[in-house]
């Protein structure tokens, strides 16, 4: 399961980082949101795959029991995932805004801050 | 002349779905999610839950309410601005990060008092520090949405 | 326009008495240093700056510095005088003075300190005062880019010299140079020794224009004449030959010394001497013969004997004093005429007497006629070079040089004078006496020093010579020597330098002169091309790198990752990955695979809808896979956000139309393999990391007192509220940082529309 | 229990909250900036002060013993980051005043700015690995935000590229902080830097090495990593700009150099190699730039080549000048910046083809920009030559002969591209019809007039251009505490010790 889900993870980096360099930015912004799982698809898989005994105490008792889920991991990827998710809602406005601005959804047409034609002069 | 007063018109309104079904059925459904956001965030501590999901439920309700009456009475349903939930949630954790302090303990020290209260058992500064965020979570979501919805 | 007003202006020549002050103060004192270190003794001053950089605030005074730091005071003091007339009623002099009192104080702090990088310090302070001074009439193209080109030369030049010290202060175990001095044998028998020498001659020769460095200097001549007659005739740029001399006792007498620095001086001196005979703006005359007498300088430094070291020290003063002067002198004809093209001038002899007698003195100075000190040091010269082993190269080569500049002292000193005068179109007066005094001191001096030549030499020769041959080197001057061969050298070469003056003029130069108009083969031509490589360079490197196609940046950050990251795992076992570990059930299997159809999916999708929904099936399977293996707080937000994102997706970006364009199949299949290539080092990463052993995580202090310490069941929102709640206010930091953003993103753009 | 350590995160938090609050009342939000700005300007002395007093401060947060809990600690080199972060953020937030027009304050510039400030900081304090990466995420939203923030073109098309490119690394510092809490299961620095050479692995360490190398990288913007930083530092407002330009990429630096000397100790090829590349290729690209700004970021760009040159070398002499560099190059290009902001306030542009006859017109503009220029090219007595002195020096004994190559190749490109640029904006005449109009832009775009408005321009450009001054005069105590946080960082033993507090 573990190299399961380590292929998982390669395969989502590879799908993201295979948007981001398309033309368009509505993948590129896809990219953004893939690579986000990634990395958390990661810290998931090497946090011990556990099945089935979440980071409980049970009632009445004091401590989790001999097996149970690292919740460290857990609540990393809770942080991440949040952090994801402020963004992917500032990312998704911001490409609208570019967008709107630029009037092209075309990456490949947004080179005016760092023109070639500006240097060749 | 016609097209700029429609926009202002739905600029006043904003986005949001005119259905009169619906608008009753959140009516009622308003408050029994809010009542449930509360329960996750209580519930937290101890089961599946907390302050972000809680927030989270909180605001898919404000968000279904907006969503049929419209993002004006959303805002005034809220009473103040989704920016002072922000700001009122980021001082709740800070002040409850800080109280400690006070007491010669470090930053974000949970400080416990009384116990065995029905529910959520005891009460510290780790509950408040979960309120701040589910208070955050709120102002973040409404932000977001109601800028959106509001968005012509 | 540079010259706004002509006004006359009384307060600037007054300005520039009261600031040579300053220069006289600094003479005097030195002055009193003449007689002890005559007499054998140094001095040094020492206070403490950065010690353990090994930088100090540490000032040497022997016969060698001591000979420049007097120069530079004594001549300064002159040129604040001279400057102000020269400068009374041009904007922006108070700067210039300003620069030219730190380029003085830059430069006695240059041949005055002991410490090499604080000689260095001072070394690079020169080379930027003479910056703003060559640029001073900045609104001229001309003056603009020869500032640049003397900065850049020198600048260059500089930080080898910043290596060649460090490494000089590294393997001699000290910065301090008359401790290096004493350990000179340690420092040349060094494997560094070699590329200590080659970096600190380049530092010498850039700043003193030795060949092939040499084209800067004329060019330089875009400077106000106070300038020229300072920086680049009597002090800055006998900085570099200063340099050599100082080091000659720690790098000095191998045979690479000799060569390298004998080469470059006679080169750079008959290249020089040539070019004087070939030019006829005044400034570029007595530059080319500025060169030239560098070159020889530097010659005899390299030559390293006793009589060589005397008679570069004798000659050195006598330069100072006749080329300034000349400057001077040149600068005064070109302030009342505004001509500097030794065609077009004549007659002046009548109008400005005064002027003209000095001008006169300095040529008989440059001529080398007895009896000036010039005379002296001449001879001394050919007879150093009629010791040495190549004699007959050597001193053929210093005769031309004489020759050349007894040509370039009559094209200056006596033909705007003495030949007929042209209509100037505008009345000429004779210059106001804060004008001439300093040229007419300085040549006055010339004939004083080659009279009273027995206290030259005990006062100054002497102990400057000791300096630089490491050793005491007795002098005995005096002008007449008998009839031998030296003084019938000296004799033939100004009569032949007269000869050649009175050939001088248009066909004479047709003649010879096919250097001047096709410099296209010469180092100034190679500098011109090196610096057009270099920014056709950074084009490319900017085009290739810098062009604004998000594509190509994360295509090379992919390949850097892979790069950097791939070069250790080249050793990997690949075997080693591929083991243990439990299997997953049917379903899981099933998820895992849903999942990768839903990265494919969004990948490959042409329409937006369904690349949105790909994306929440990777999202929602994300959170089963979270449910599967323990872990509901995370499923439970995990799908609330997934289905958030969803909606925000579907909202903001459905209207956003679809790109047409696509990027061509070749591009495609290339990031494709980029793309997997990183992700099969990332599931290496993730394998390899999974199959190391356990290490015991802290993980378990959190099951153990979740409860006990922090009354909470729910482990992971008890590390998120509490263990960790650091964490968390950053998040929720971020979490309002972003709301703001989005706010921002929508509302300032309302604003906009209302406008 | 430590109040020091906390202050640099409390006080901006709090300035960000309290401007939240008065969202609609700018007056007071200038006002609450500049204490906020000032207060953390005193907290970072005070920490410098506590440091002083009585070896490392520490705070284990929420008073869980390390290495359970989120330890800050901070060593030298931390809190000479935090007092310079204090230092500039005083500076920015003083120029804002009449740096940044009415819009954008109206839209939370101040709290942005803050809360970047908070996030710089708690970076630079914190003992914990993945609390770094929280602190990096808020100062990147900061960041983002602030550069979007006006919502021009250009500055829309440089924030999807700096977002783009630093999600990226930021994804991959994720997974690196993964990667090492599996393999050490343990967050803490300190734990971490003990735990990892008890990994039994002949690569992993290496590789996480390289990994760290890339995340960071990008973040500092080393050679192949560049990218995001020319395409968009110079489209927003200068103090904007000169925040960024000062501190983000030092904080990629900061990183490296703490998990190079805690968990990968010793002379690294890769960084010196791309130390290398870094320093050539950033300031030859500049000589060609046509954009005032864009020139400042090449050269920003490549003179982190010298700071990671000092990394990796990795001698006591090297990291001592790393960290003069480091503290040289923050204080000095936010000067450059800060003043790149201003030619565009006066000129109503920054391209260097319309700039013209400043040196004339506006005599001490020329003075500032000659400070850091002169300071950035190494000339004495300013803080860069002794940066650079000391670096070089560090590469010769190492005999790292390319290396220092490249570094004096740099050092050239340096003084041409600066003197070209003073040559170009200052001393080419002005024409008569352009100067019209550079003198009219500046009453039209400036809402505050009067002394008090060019205090506030002007008066921070001169603070830093003075500081830079008395690094260079005051070199030697300046270095002593380079190579007190030299020390500290090549024997961590200290620091570890201060984190885990006896704990295992």
């Amino acid at each position: 399961m573990t190299f399961l889900l380590a292929v998982a993870t390669g395969a989502l980096y590879a799908g993201g980082f295979y948007l981001m360099m398309r033309r368009s930015l509505f993948k590129m912004i896809m990219g953004v949101v893939l690579m986000g799982h990634a990395a958390n698809l990661l810290i998931f898989t090497l946090g011990g795959l556990v099945r089935g005994l979440p980071p409980y105490i049970a009632e009445g008792q004091k401590h989790l029991g001999e097996h149970f889920a690292d919740p460290l991991p857990q609540a990393l990827i809770l942080t991440a995932i949040v952090i994801g998710f402020g963004v992917n809602a500032f990312g998704v406005v911001l490409i609208r805004r570019v967008h709107e601005s630029v009037k092209t959804g075309d990456l490949d047409e947004m080179i005016e801050t760092d023109s070639p034609e500006e240097l060749l002069k | 002349m016609n097209q700029t007063e429609e926009k202002k018109k739905r600029r006043k309104g904003g986005r949001h779905i005119a259905s009169l079904n619906l608008t009753v059925g959140v009516r009622y459904l308003l408050p029994l999610l809010i009542f449930l956001s509360f329960d996750i965030l209580i519930q937290g501590h101890h089961e599946p839950g907390g302050g972000f999901v809680g927030g989270i439920v909180a605001a898919s309700a404000i968000a279904l309410y907006a969503l049929s009456c419209g993002p004006h009475n959303a805002r005034k349903l809220m009473r103040v601005s989704p920016r002072i939930f922000i700001a009122g949630g980021l001082t709740l954790a800070l002040v409850s990060g800080c109280i400690p302090l006070f007491v010669g303990a470090p930053f974000l020290t949970g400080i416990w008092g009384g116990s065995d209260i029905p529910v959520i058992q005891s009460i510290g500064t780790p509950l408040f520090f979960d309120i701040g965020v589910y208070l955050l979570v709120i102002g973040v979501m409404m932000t977001f949405l109601l800028t959106l919805m509001e968005d012509v | 326009m540079a010259i706004k007003s002509m006004k006359p202006d009384r307060t600037t020549p007054l300005f520039g008495w009261l600031l040579s002050l300053i220069a006289w103060g600094f003479f005097f004192w030195l002055a009193r240093f003449i007689r002890p270190v005559a007499s054998g003794k140094t001095f040094l001053f020492s206070f403490s700056w950065a010690p353990s950089i090994g930088v100090d605030l540490s000032f040497y005074i022997d016969g060698l510095s001591l000979i420049f730091a007097l120069l530079i005071s004594g001549i300064g003091g002159l040129i604040f005088i001279y400057a102000g007339s020269y400068l009374s009623g041009k904007p922006l002099r108070g700067r210039f003075f300003l620069f030219l009192i730190a380029f003085m104080l830059s430069m006695l702090g240059l041949v005055m300190a002991d410490n090499l990088i604080l000689l260095f310090g001072f070394w690079e302070l020169t080379s930027i005062t003479s910056f703003f001074l060559i640029g001073f009439d900045h609104e001229k193209e001309e003056s603009r880019s020869s500032a640049m080109q003397a900065l850049i030369v020198t600048g260059a030049g500089g930080l080898c010299l910043l290596a060649g010290a460090i490494l000089l202060a590294m393997v001699g175990g000290t910065p301090s140079l008359s401790e290096l001095m004493t350990r000179g044998e340690m420092v040349r028998s060094h494997g560094l020794y070699l590329p200590i020498l080659i970096l600190i001659l380049i530092g010498a020769a850039t700043k003193s224009a030795q060949f092939p460095f040499h084209f800067w200097l004329p060019n330089a001549m875009a400077a106000p004449t106070p300038v020229s007659a300072y920086l680049h005739s009597a002090t800055m740029v006998k900085a570099g030959v200063y340099l050599a001399a100082r080091v000659n006792p720690i790098l000095g007498t191998t045979p690479q010394w000799e060569y390298l620095v004998t080469g470059m001086g006679f080169v750079t001196m008959i290249i020089a001497a040539y070019l004087v005979l070939i030019s006829s703006d005044l400034k570029r005359i007595l530059a080319y013969s500025t060169v030239a007498a560098l070159g020889l300088f530097m010659m005899l430094i390299g030559m390293g004997t006793a009589v060589a070291l005397k008679a570069m020290i004798l000659y050195l003063m006598a330069h100072a004093f006749y080329k300034a002067a000349l400057f001077m002198i040149a600068g005064i004809i070109y302030h009342e005429t505004g001509i500097r093209d030794a065609q077009g001038l004549g007659g002046l002899w009548r109008i400005m007497p005064i002027t003209g007698i000095a001008a006169l003195l300095a040529l008989l100075s440059k001529s080398g006629i007895p009896p000036f000190v010039t005379f002296i040091g001449k001879e001394m010269v050919f007879e150093a070079t009629l010791d040495s082993a190549l004699s007959l190269l050597l001193t053929a080569g210093v005769f031309f040089v004489s020759v050349s500049f007894v040509v370039a002292a009559f094209l200056v000193g006596f033909g705007p004078f003495f030949k007929k005068m042209p209509d100037y179109g505008k009345k000429i007066h004779e210059v106001s006496f804060s004008f001439w005094i300093g040229p007419m001191v300085l040549s006055v001096l010339g004939i004083f020093w080659g009279i009273f030549n027995d206290r030259t030499g005990r006062w100054f020769v002497s102990p400057a010579a000791s300096a630089i041959f490491g050793d005491e080197v007795n002098v005995h001057l005096a002008l007449w020597h008998g009839v031998d061969i030296k003084l019938l050298l000296s004799g033939a070469a100004i009569l032949l330098g007269i000869l050649l003056y009175a050939l001088w003029g248009r066909p004479f130069r047709r003649m010879i002169g096919w250097g001047e108009d096709r410099r296209w083969f010469g180092p100034e031509w190679g500098y011109g091309m090196l610096l057009d490589f270099i920014r056709m360079l950074s084009r490319w490197g900017g085009r290739i790198l810098q062009n604004g196609l998000l594509h190509y940046y994360i295509l090379f950050v992919i390949i850097g990752a892979i790069g950097i990251i791939g070069l250790p795992l080249l050793e990997l076992n690949i075997k080693s990955l591929f083991l243990k570990g439990q299997s997953g059930t049917f379903y899981e299997i099933g998820l895992v695979i849903i999942l990768l159809a839903g990265i494919l999916q969004v990948v490959f999708s042409g329409s937006r809808i369904i690349s949105i929904v790909g994306l929440g099936v990777v999202g929602y399977g994300m959170a089963l896979l979270f449910l599967l293996f323990s872990a509901p707080d995370l499923a439970m937000t995990q799908f609330a956000i997934e289905t958030l994102s969803v909606i925000l997706l579907v909202l903001v970006i459905l209207h956003i139309p679809r790109l047409t364009h696509h990027s061509s199949r070749l591009s495609r299949r290339v990031d494709a393999f980029f793309a997997l290539s990183i992700g099969a080092l990332i599931t290496i990463l993730v394998l390899m990391t999974a199959g190391l052993p356990e290490m015991g995580s802290v993980g378990s202090y959190f099951a153990e007192n979740s409860y006990i310490k922090a009354h909470g069941r729910n482990v992971v929102n008890v590390i998120l509220v509490d263990f960790r709640s650091f964490d968390t206010l950053g998040e929720i930091t971020v979490l309002s940082v972003a709301a703001m953003g989005v706010y921002s993103l929508l509302r300032l753009r309302q604003e906009e529309k209302k406008r | 229990m430590n109040l020091c350590l906390l202050f640099p995160i409390l006080i901006p938090m709090t300035t960000g909250i309290v401007a939240l609050f008065f969202w609609n009342h700018l007056r007071i939000q200038r006002i609450i900036s500049i204490l906020g700005g000032a207060g953390l300007f005193g907290s970072g002395i005070y920490l410098l002060l506590c440091l002083l007093d009585g070896g490392i401060p520490t705070v284990q947060i929420g008073g869980w013993p390390a290495p359970f809990g989120i330890t800050l600690a901070a060593d030298p080199l931390s809190v000479v980051m935090v007092l310079l972060t204090g230092t500039v953020g005083l500076a920015v937030s003083v120029q804002s005043l009449t740096g940044i027009d009415s819009r954008r304050e109206a839209f939370g510039y101040y709290p942005l700015l803050h809360i970047m400030l908070m996030g710089v900081c708690g970076a630079f304090l914190t003992g914990d690995i993945f609390n770094l990466f929280v602190w990096f995420e808020v100062m990147l939203f900061a960041s983002f935000v602030l550069l979007e923030l006006g919502g021009e073109r250009a500055q829309l098309e440089g924030t999807v590229k700096y977002l783009a490119l630093n999600l990226v690394a930021s994804s991959l510092f994720l997974s690196a902080v993964g990667l090492l809490y599996s393999a050490a299961g343990t967050l803490n620095m300190a734990h971490l830097a003990q735990r990892i050479p008890e990994i039994d692995h002949q690569i992993f360490p290496q590789a996480m090495a390289m990994l760290f190398i890339v995340a960071f990288g990008l973040k500092a913007a080393i050679f192949p990593f560049f990218f995001w930083l020319p395409a968009s530092y110079h489209t927003p407002p200068g103090p904007v700009a000169a925040i960024f330009a000062g501190l983000l990429t030092k904080v990629g630096v900061y990183s490296l150099i703490r998990v190079f000397t805690l968990f990968f100790p010793g002379s690294s090829d890769m960084l010196l190699f791309l130390a290398g590349l870094t320093l050539v290729s950033g300031c030859l690209i500049a000589l060609v730039q046509t954009h005032v700004r864009r020139v400042f970021s090449f050269l920003l760009v490549g003179h982190i080549g010298y700071m990671i040159m000092g990394l990796g070398l990795f001698t006591p002499l090297a990291l001592a000048g790393a960290i003069f560099y480091l503290i040289h190059d923050i204080v000095d290009i936010t000067a450059l910046f800060l003043i790149s902001g201003l030619i565009q306030k006066i000129a109503g542009t920054e391209s260097i083809d319309r700039i013209r006859g400043l040196y004339r017109s506006h005599p001490f503009l020329a003075l500032l920009f000659l400070v850091p220029a002169l300071s950035l090219s190494g000339i004495p007595p300013f803080s860069g030559f002794w940066g650079k002195l000391i670096l070089i020096r560090a590469g010769l004994e190492a005999k790292a002969y390319v290396l220092v190559g490249a570094g004096l190749v740099a050092a050239f490109l340096t003084l041409w591209v600066l003197s070209a640029l003073w040559s170009d904006l200052f001393w080419r005449p002005e024409k008569p019809d352009e100067a019209a109009k550079a003198d009219q832009l500046p009453q039209e775009e400036r809402g505050w007039k009067g002394f008090g408005a060019e205090v506030a321009l002007y008066g921070p450009v001169a603070g830093l251009a003075l500081i830079t001054l008395l690094l260079g005069i005051f070199a030697e105590p300046v270095y002593g505490l380079c190579r007190m946080a030299a020390g500290h960082l090549l024997d961590p033993s200290a620091y570890i010790g201060a984190v885990l507090g006896g704990n295992p």
